[in-house]
């Protein structure tokens, strides 16, 4: 048996985990003592999730070894985990649509009675434990038919039933209303007082200052340092997150164009959503800038016909300024015939034609507005020319764009809509797995298309990326925009600050 | 699921049943030649002598007796060619001559044997007073059967090898219309050279009978089987092979067939190869006639009378009326030959109109007029 | 029996995840009502009720089946194939002691082939199963080229006949359901069935074994259609090569029609049950009112594109 | 010109290609040409011109049926109805309703009964967003349902004279059916490769959300798939009709197997792949062929049903190994 110190719940001792060439966690080595809350923090891409991930059986290290309660532990899932009495409240909640909440609460341990499924025992046994997390429905309910804080006080009834010793919640808060934060803080602090362990996995400094003894800050999959919250403030804090000098991967910014050349007036993503306005200028880089999750997907998904709006009031002005009318309600064709392209977070799934050629996925934005049985012209030679310009690297415009590496791949995305023809491009996390060179490639040419008097909308989680890049950047939480910011004079801690402060805050701009 | 892809099966089925159900009881009429008088005679159930008696075994006197009027149901096995619909087409003008039979229904399994059992005891349901029956494969009413047995109630079967507790079965003689082929081709070709053999399904006991009458015609001559296929008795199939066999050049100075369309099939891979027609054997129906005539062919036609259910009609009543009748009724036809097939050729009808039949002249025509 | 469905139903409604609904209660009763009316001598009569259970075991019995396969999001083509060899096998020469575990053991590795491929391999539900269908149709015609054959007495016996008035066929036909049933809501797999189909992956984090789930019932779907195979082939009296042919498609529409969505964690034995019941009558009922057996299946196919379309997806094609 | 790949060795990435573009190579290519080599060797006579022409002939209407399936296969949806397709052409071309038009209206009017058929489908799949399996199955039993509940009344005839020519005559030696075949392949072949439809189509199937996402009308692709596979489905219908020169009720139900077996052969997959249209048409050919093989040598139903289903089995998991390993 390995030793540990007393008291600790679970350690983990130097555990790396690579995804192909990236190293997501390397080396972090981490205590959590019973009785305790320890925060996990870090910007995006730090490895919070992973190592979140690693400790609760969904993945398992290259190396390093994992101990409960002194004990060497592998993880086959997260009921395995479960069992060993690791509970996971994850951020995407598991809890299965077409099963009850008791069902839900013993998938995988179910009470039996006399080899059958003893359903009242079950259901008995879920009532008092729903009651312990304060959750009042039924226990018979399905799943599907709860709220998204309900669900979330299910999957912590999961590991209050388990009688868990160890409690993971990865980002606990994000779907969460103030009352809502406040019965969480109640029942972590219930579960401390019962002498769990609780690893809460956070970049929101004022949680984590008021649940949290201590805390982990995490950079770039390496562990920065372990420390109790009493000996820090939020500045600290924020220091210690980001503590990284801006590189040098950013084209030099232009000036903004008067003109407007996308004017968004009322837009309601979604039902009972905030409604949003703001105008894009020609030339202009625009960005959305705020926590994962706040409602700049829909916004970006809303605006291009992706998803259909509630309402909207958007107005599309080219260069010579005639203005037409776009609803996005009529699909992205229509937002694409209007010259709008829309790049995706997951180019894989949603984006590219990973079987075709990169010929056939770039010239594909050339057959915009073309009657269905027109012949498709060849642009062999346009292919070319513009995979050339965009310094794609690739034996030849025949191969699969599948065996692409990412930054290539995210080229031929935006070497579509180049194609196309567009003027503007609405981008999700435009460099998300993209190594460091071809970032800078990236944001060249997005820099050029805005400099040829293009207008580009970029949300990003990155921070470094909205600040390096764009012209102007609004702040996004809880679906509204907060702040709104020149690109010259937006800094981390500023944008950070916006983002999480604004927690508290009523909205400052719409 | 008529149609998935095992459509082919029930596309085999269907070739099948057509050839088992159609086989019950070949006859030739060419010596019948039924006056009016005896087709008048309504309870002549050897319609004329189309059918006779093979054996001694009788039903018992008033074993089924029954006070009329009469509810009769003819339980078929599946519509799908032109012999089955001249049949059921023969029993309804047949019911209908009979002022007792009060009610006919009729349905059918689409060749499927647990439907068939279904349908059974639906008609059960509906107290009938006797039952025809024609089955999907030989063993799958036999419980059926039982339980109308069990009730009194009298099953006519139109089949080969039936081997169920039925009340009286009509059929034809299949080794008796294998052997009309060979005997043919054994004269044509003056007991020597080189033939080639259309079978039907394999293993089915019609197909194998009548080849086993093929085989029994070729004994002690010197003509050899240079070929032997499986045609299925279907039209398509046999085209494609008779195809292929003609194109290899395999020798050929005459082919049997267990089945009319597979000769049809034949006929027209030697047109459209140029190649001269050898004797081939075929069977009485009118589009067969028509090619007959057309190329001069040298043939000679089995006959099986698509009136085989009219008889059983007749049969029926009989048991009704407490006659005994002979338990098993076969058709054991001469064949037709190049010079008496003509009388029986209809040029004014199509294809699908097949003798003898029991049906007036104005209701052929109705059915059958080009 | 009536009272037990009755409860069933009332605590089925309460519960989406079954699918059942008022149409799928309603379509029989319906049916039956409509019956009832339109031939009263015959339809109700006692004759006719066990005529109507008769007709309805076999096609329950692979329903079951096919619903087990549904929930997990699969589509099993190859039941009717199955029934086919299983009745060839059981009417060849060997002995039932042989014959009949023989058939058995086919099943079960014809469903461990199917969700093997399927789950294992990745290979789309209706590609396998069409691919293994076409194979045994090709095996049943190898070991029984027409049909024919003799069926041990020991099967006939227990398929068809009575007991105390009992129906044999009812018998099975509520042992089938009541296992299946007992299968679904008794037991950890038959949770574990609905969580796969609901979310293969957040089962699989919730510590399901979902492959394994997923693989047994193809493997019991198989197994309840060489039952299906058994009993049809006593009813018949034969084995034959091509008797299972409908069987297919029948027990899909039968558990769509009974509510189940193809797209997996919706179904219900009830439903299975209503499903089959409406086919039943359905033929039952044209039969009796001597509507033509092709427009029979005609309207079958009507039905199944109606109860299709009801199903709101998102995805477009398969 | 485009800067070439640094970052691998230029030796693997070789060898990568090259093994990935054999693996891209459709199996009926191999299928096909193990076994003109086996007939070389067991059964020469099948190579004989006559009957080598022969099988070809009897390849067109499955060929044809193949190119139609690959059309809708191609955007990941499916067609089953052809079965129902078949026989409804071929009661409208045999029935005897029409049999005082003249030949080339009665094939208009099977055109235009296979273009509702093909509309319907469409409907269902792509609005209604039924499943296109169960629907098109659904389609075929109530076709066949009721032909043949009809055709029990009015009897199938003998096919026009005209049809009859076409599907089993010959012109300039070579048999008119084929001419027919390559007809339909031609601008299939051109439509897919080089029009916008073509492009979209390659989109679709290649994946579907990118395809909504950017913008590419895809459920109109769909929906034109649909229209077109029934359409030239019934061409093959009415080939099948004319060679075989008789109505039935059962005409060609086992090509609609077939054809998604010669579609996958042929390198297509749900969803595109490498075949481009002559992989299902040498696939379809491959197929006569072994089915005259197995005959040549006596082997019937059975073993053309089993291979059949090991085939299709195989084909399919080569496929989803082959997605595995890339």
């Amino acid at each position: 048996m390995a030793t540990t110190a007393a008291g600790t719940a679970i350690e983990a001792r130097a555990l790396c985990k690579s995804f192909g060439p990236t190293k997501a966690v390397a080396d972090v080595s981490l205590a959590v003592r019973a009785g305790s809350v320890h925060a996990v923090t870090g910007e995006n891409g730090a490895g919070k999730s992973t190592l979140m991930k690693l400790l609760a059986g969904v993945e398992r290290p290259d190396s390093g070894e994992l101990l409960v309660r002194g004990e060497r532990a592998s993880f086959a899932n997260p009921r395995d985990a479960l069992v060993r009495g690791v509970s996971t409240v994850f951020q995407e909640f598991t809890l299965l649509p077409n099963l009850t909440v008791a069902e839900n609460l013993y998938l995988g341990r179910e009470p039996l009675a006399r080899g059958a499924l003893d359903a009242r025992k079950m259901t008995a046994d879920a009532s008092a434990v729903l009651e312990r997390v304060g959750l009042a429905v039924s226990p018979d309910r399905l799943a599907s038919r709860l709220t998204i804080p309900q669900q979330q006080l299910v999957e912590i009834a999961k590991g209050v039933s388990a009688d868990a010793s160890v409690f993971i919640f990865d980002e606990p808060t994000a779907t969460l209303n103030n009352a809502e934060v406040d019965t969480l803080g109640a029942l972590i602090d219930d579960l401390r007082s019962r002498g769990k362990a609780i690893l809460y996995i956070s970049h929101r400094l004022e949680e984590i200052f008021r649940f949290c003894d201590t805390v982990t800050v995490l950079k770039d999959g390496r562990l920065v340092t372990t420390v109790p919250t009493a000996t820090l403030c939020e500045t600290d804090l924020v220091t210690l997150m980001v503590g990284r000098p801006v590189h040098d991967l950013f084209p030099p910014r232009s000036t903004i164009a008067p003109a407007v050349a996308l004017d968004v007036r009322k837009l309601v993503p979604g039902p009972g959503r905030p409604e949003v306005s703001f105008a894009l200028h020609a030339g202009e880089i625009l960005g959305i800038a705020g926590l994962e999750g706040q409602g700049q997907r829909e916004i970006l998904r809303s605006l291009t016909g992706v998803v259909k709006p509630e309402s909207s009031d958007i107005e599309k002005r080219d260069a010579n300024g005639n203005a037409t009318r776009l609803d996005p309600r009529h699909g992205p064709t229509a937002a694409v015939v209007a010259g709008i392209g829309f790049v995706p977070e997951d180019r894989k799934t949603e984006g590219l034609y990973l079987d075709l050629t990169i010929y056939d996925n770039v010239a594909l934005g050339r057959l915009k507005a073309l009657p269905l049985f027109s012949l498709a012209p060849r642009v062999a030679t346009f292919v070319e020319a513009i995979a050339a310009r965009m310094k794609l690297r690739a034996e030849s415009i025949k191969q699969n764009v599948g065996s692409l590496s990412g930054g290539n791949q995210q080229k031929v995305m935006l070497a579509r809509w180049f194609a196309a023809g567009v003027d503007v491009l609405a981008i999700e996390q435009p460099t998300r797995g993209v190594d460091v060179g071809a970032k800078a490639e990236i944001y060249g040419l997005l820099r050029e298309f805005a400099n040829e008097g293009g207008s580009v909308i970029v949300a990003s989680s990155e921070l470094t990326e909205i600040i390096g890049l764009c012209d102007r950047v609004l702040v996004v939480r809880g679906g509204r925009f907060v702040a709104e910011m020149r690109g010259a004079d937006a800094t981390e801690e500023g944008l950070l600050e916006h983002a999480l402060d604004a927690l508290e805050r009523e909205p400052a701009v719409t | 699921m008529l149609t998935f892809f095992p459509k082919e099966v029930d596309a085999m089925r269907l070739r099948r049943q057509l050839v088992l159900t159609a086989i019950v009881g070949a006859s030739t009429i060419a010596f019948v030649a039924p006056a009016r008088s005896q087709m008048d005679n309504l309870s002549d159930y050897t319609l004329g002598g189309v059918m006779s008696p093979r054996g001694t075994e009788r039903t018992a006197p008033n074993a089924f007796k029954k006070i009329g009027p009469y509810r009769i149901a003819l339980v078929g096995a599946g519509v799908g060619n032109s012999w089955i619909v001249q049949s059921f087409e023969e029993a309804k003008v047949e019911v209908a001559r009979h002022k007792d039979i009060v009610s006919y229904v009729q349905t059918n399994a689409e060749w499927q044997p647990a439907k068939q059992v279904s349908d059974l005891e639906d008609v059960l349901t509906k107290n009938v007073d006797a039952v025809i029956l024609s089955t999907v494969t030989p063993t799958n009413a036999n419980a059926e059967i039982e339980k109308f047995a069990a009730k009194k109630i009298p099953v006519v079967v139109l089949g080969t090898g039936m081997t169920g507790n039925y009340a009286v079965e009509v059929r034809g003689g299949a080794e008796h219309f294998g052997k009309v082929g060979g005997d043919f081709l054994v004269k044509a070709l003056h007991g020597k050279g080189t033939v080639w053999a259309f079978r039907g399904i394999a293993g089915a006991e019609e197909e194998v009978a009548r080849y086993n009458g093929f085989r029994d015609a070729l004994k002690g001559t010197q003509i050899t089987i240079g070929a032997e296929e499986y045609g299925d008795w279907n039209y398509a199939k046999s085209k494609q092979i008779c195809q292929n066999l003609v194109l290899s050049g395999k020798p050929v100075d005459g082919i049997w067939f267990s089945g009319a369309e597979m000769t049809r099939a034949c006929v027209d891979v030697f047109q459209q190869a140029h190649k001269p027609l050898v004797p081939m054997t075929g069977e009485g129906n009118n589009g067969f006639f028509r090619i007959w005539k057309e190329t001069g062919m040298n043939s000679v036609a089995a006959v099986f009378p698509p009136s085989l259910p009219a008889s059983a009609v007749r049969v029926t009543l009989a048991l009704l009326h407490g006659e005994s009748v002979p338990k098993h009724l076969w058709s054991e036809p001469a064949a037709l030959t190049n010079d008496t097939y003509q009388k029986y050729y209809r040029p004014d009808l199509n294809d699908n109109y097949w003798v003898p039949s029991s049906l007036p002249d104005s209701d052929v025509k109705k059915l059958y007029a080009k | 029996m009536i009272a037990t469905l009755a409860r069933r139903s009332r605590r089925a409604v309460s519960n989406s995840r079954t699918g059942i609904s008022a149409v799928t209660l309603g379509i029989p009763a319906s049916l039956i009502v409509v019956l009832a009316i339109a031939t009263p001598h015959f339809f109700l009569s006692l004759q006719n009720l066990t005529n109507l259970v008769n007709q309805m075991t076999t096609l329950l019995i692979v329903a079951l089946g096919q619903l087990l396969v549904a929930i997990v999001a699969g589509l099993d083509l190859s039941v009717g194939s199955v029934i086919s060899v299983t009745t060839c096998i059981v009417s060849s020469d060997l002995s039932p002691a042989l014959s009949i575990p023989l058939a058995f053991a086919l099943g079960a590795f014809v469903g461990l082939v199917n969700g093997y491929g399927i789950v294992g391999f990745g290979i789309h539900p209706i590609i396998m199963t069409l691919s293994t269908m076409t194979f045994l149709q090709g095996l049943a015609y190898l070991i029984r080229a027409v049909p024919g054959g003799t069926i041990p007495p020991v099967l006939t016996t227990l398929a068809s006949g009575a007991t105390l008035g009992v129906p044999h066929a009812l018998v099975w036909s509520a042992i089938a359901f009541f296992a299946v049933a007992a299968l679904l809501y008794r037991t950890r797999f038959g949770l574990h069935l609905f969580a796969v189909g609901g979310q293969p992956e957040s089962a699989r984090l919730g510590g399901v074994p979902a492959r394994r789930v997923a693989i047994s019932a193809y493997v019991l779907c198989s197994v309840l259609a060489v039952f299906a195979g058994l009993f049809v082939a006593a009813r018949t009296a034969s084995g034959d090569p091509a008797v299972g042919v409908s069987f297919g498609l029948d027990s899909v529409t039968a558990i769509a029609l009974g509510g189940a969505q193809l797209s997996g964690g919706v179904g219900s034995a009830l439903g299975a049950l209503t499903g089959t019941l409406s086919l039943a009558l359905v033929s039952n009922g044209l039969n009796l009112l001597d509507v033509s057996a092709f427009l029979q299946s005609a309207l079958k196919g009507v039905l199944l594109i109606v109860a299709i379309c009801a199903q709101r997806r998102t995805a477009v094609g398969l | 010109m485009i800067a070439a790949e640094r970052r691998k060795p230029a030796a693997r990435f070789s060898l990568a290609t090259v093994l990935a573009a054999a693996r891209r190579l459709p199996p009926a290519y191999y299928g096909t040409l193990v076994l003109l080599v086996a007939a070389a060797v067991f059964r020469p006579v099948l190579l004989s011109s006559g009957l080598f022409l022969a099988i070809v002939q009897q390849s067109a209407p499955l060929g044809t049926v193949a190119i139609a399936q690959s059309l809708v296969m191609r955007c990941r949806s499916i067609d089953l109805s052809i079965g129902g397709i078949f026989v409804g052409a071929d009661f409208i071309a045999t029935s005897g309703y029409f049999a005082a038009w003249p030949a080339y209206a009665v094939i208009g009017i099977c055109l235009l009964f296979g273009l509702a058929i093909g509309t319907i489908n469409a409907i269902l799949v792509t609005f209604v967003r039924a499943s296109a399996v169960i629907v098109t199955l659904a389609m075929s039993i109530v076709l066949v349902g009721i032909v043949v509940s009809v055709s029990y009344f009015a009897q199938p005839g003998e096919v026009p004279e005209t049809l009859k020519n076409i599907g089993s005559g010959y012109a300039f030696g070579v048999p008119i059916s084929v001419l027919v075949w390559i007809a339909v392949a031609v601008p299939t072949s051109f439509v897919l490769a080089r029009t916008v439809f073509g492009k979209y189509v390659a989109a679709v199937g290649a994946n579907p959300s990118a395809a909504a996402l950017s913008g590419i009308p895809y459920l109109r692709v769909i929906f034109v798939a649909h229209v077109a596979c029934a359409l030239l489905a019934t061409i093959g219908g009415l080939l099948l009709a004319g060679f075989v020169g008789m109505g039935a009720t059962n005409l060609g139900q086992d090509l609609v197997l077939n054809s998604i077996a010669a579609v996958i052969l042929g390198g297509i997959n749900f969803g595109g792949g490498s075949g481009g249209t002559l992989g299902p048409i040498v696939a379809a050919f491959m197929l006569t062929f072994l089915f005259n093989f197995l005959n040549s040598f006596g082997l019937g139903e059975p073993a053309k049903y089993m291979m059949q289903g090991g085939v299709i089995a195989i084909a399919a998991l080569m496929y989803s190994l082959g997605r595995r390993v890339a």
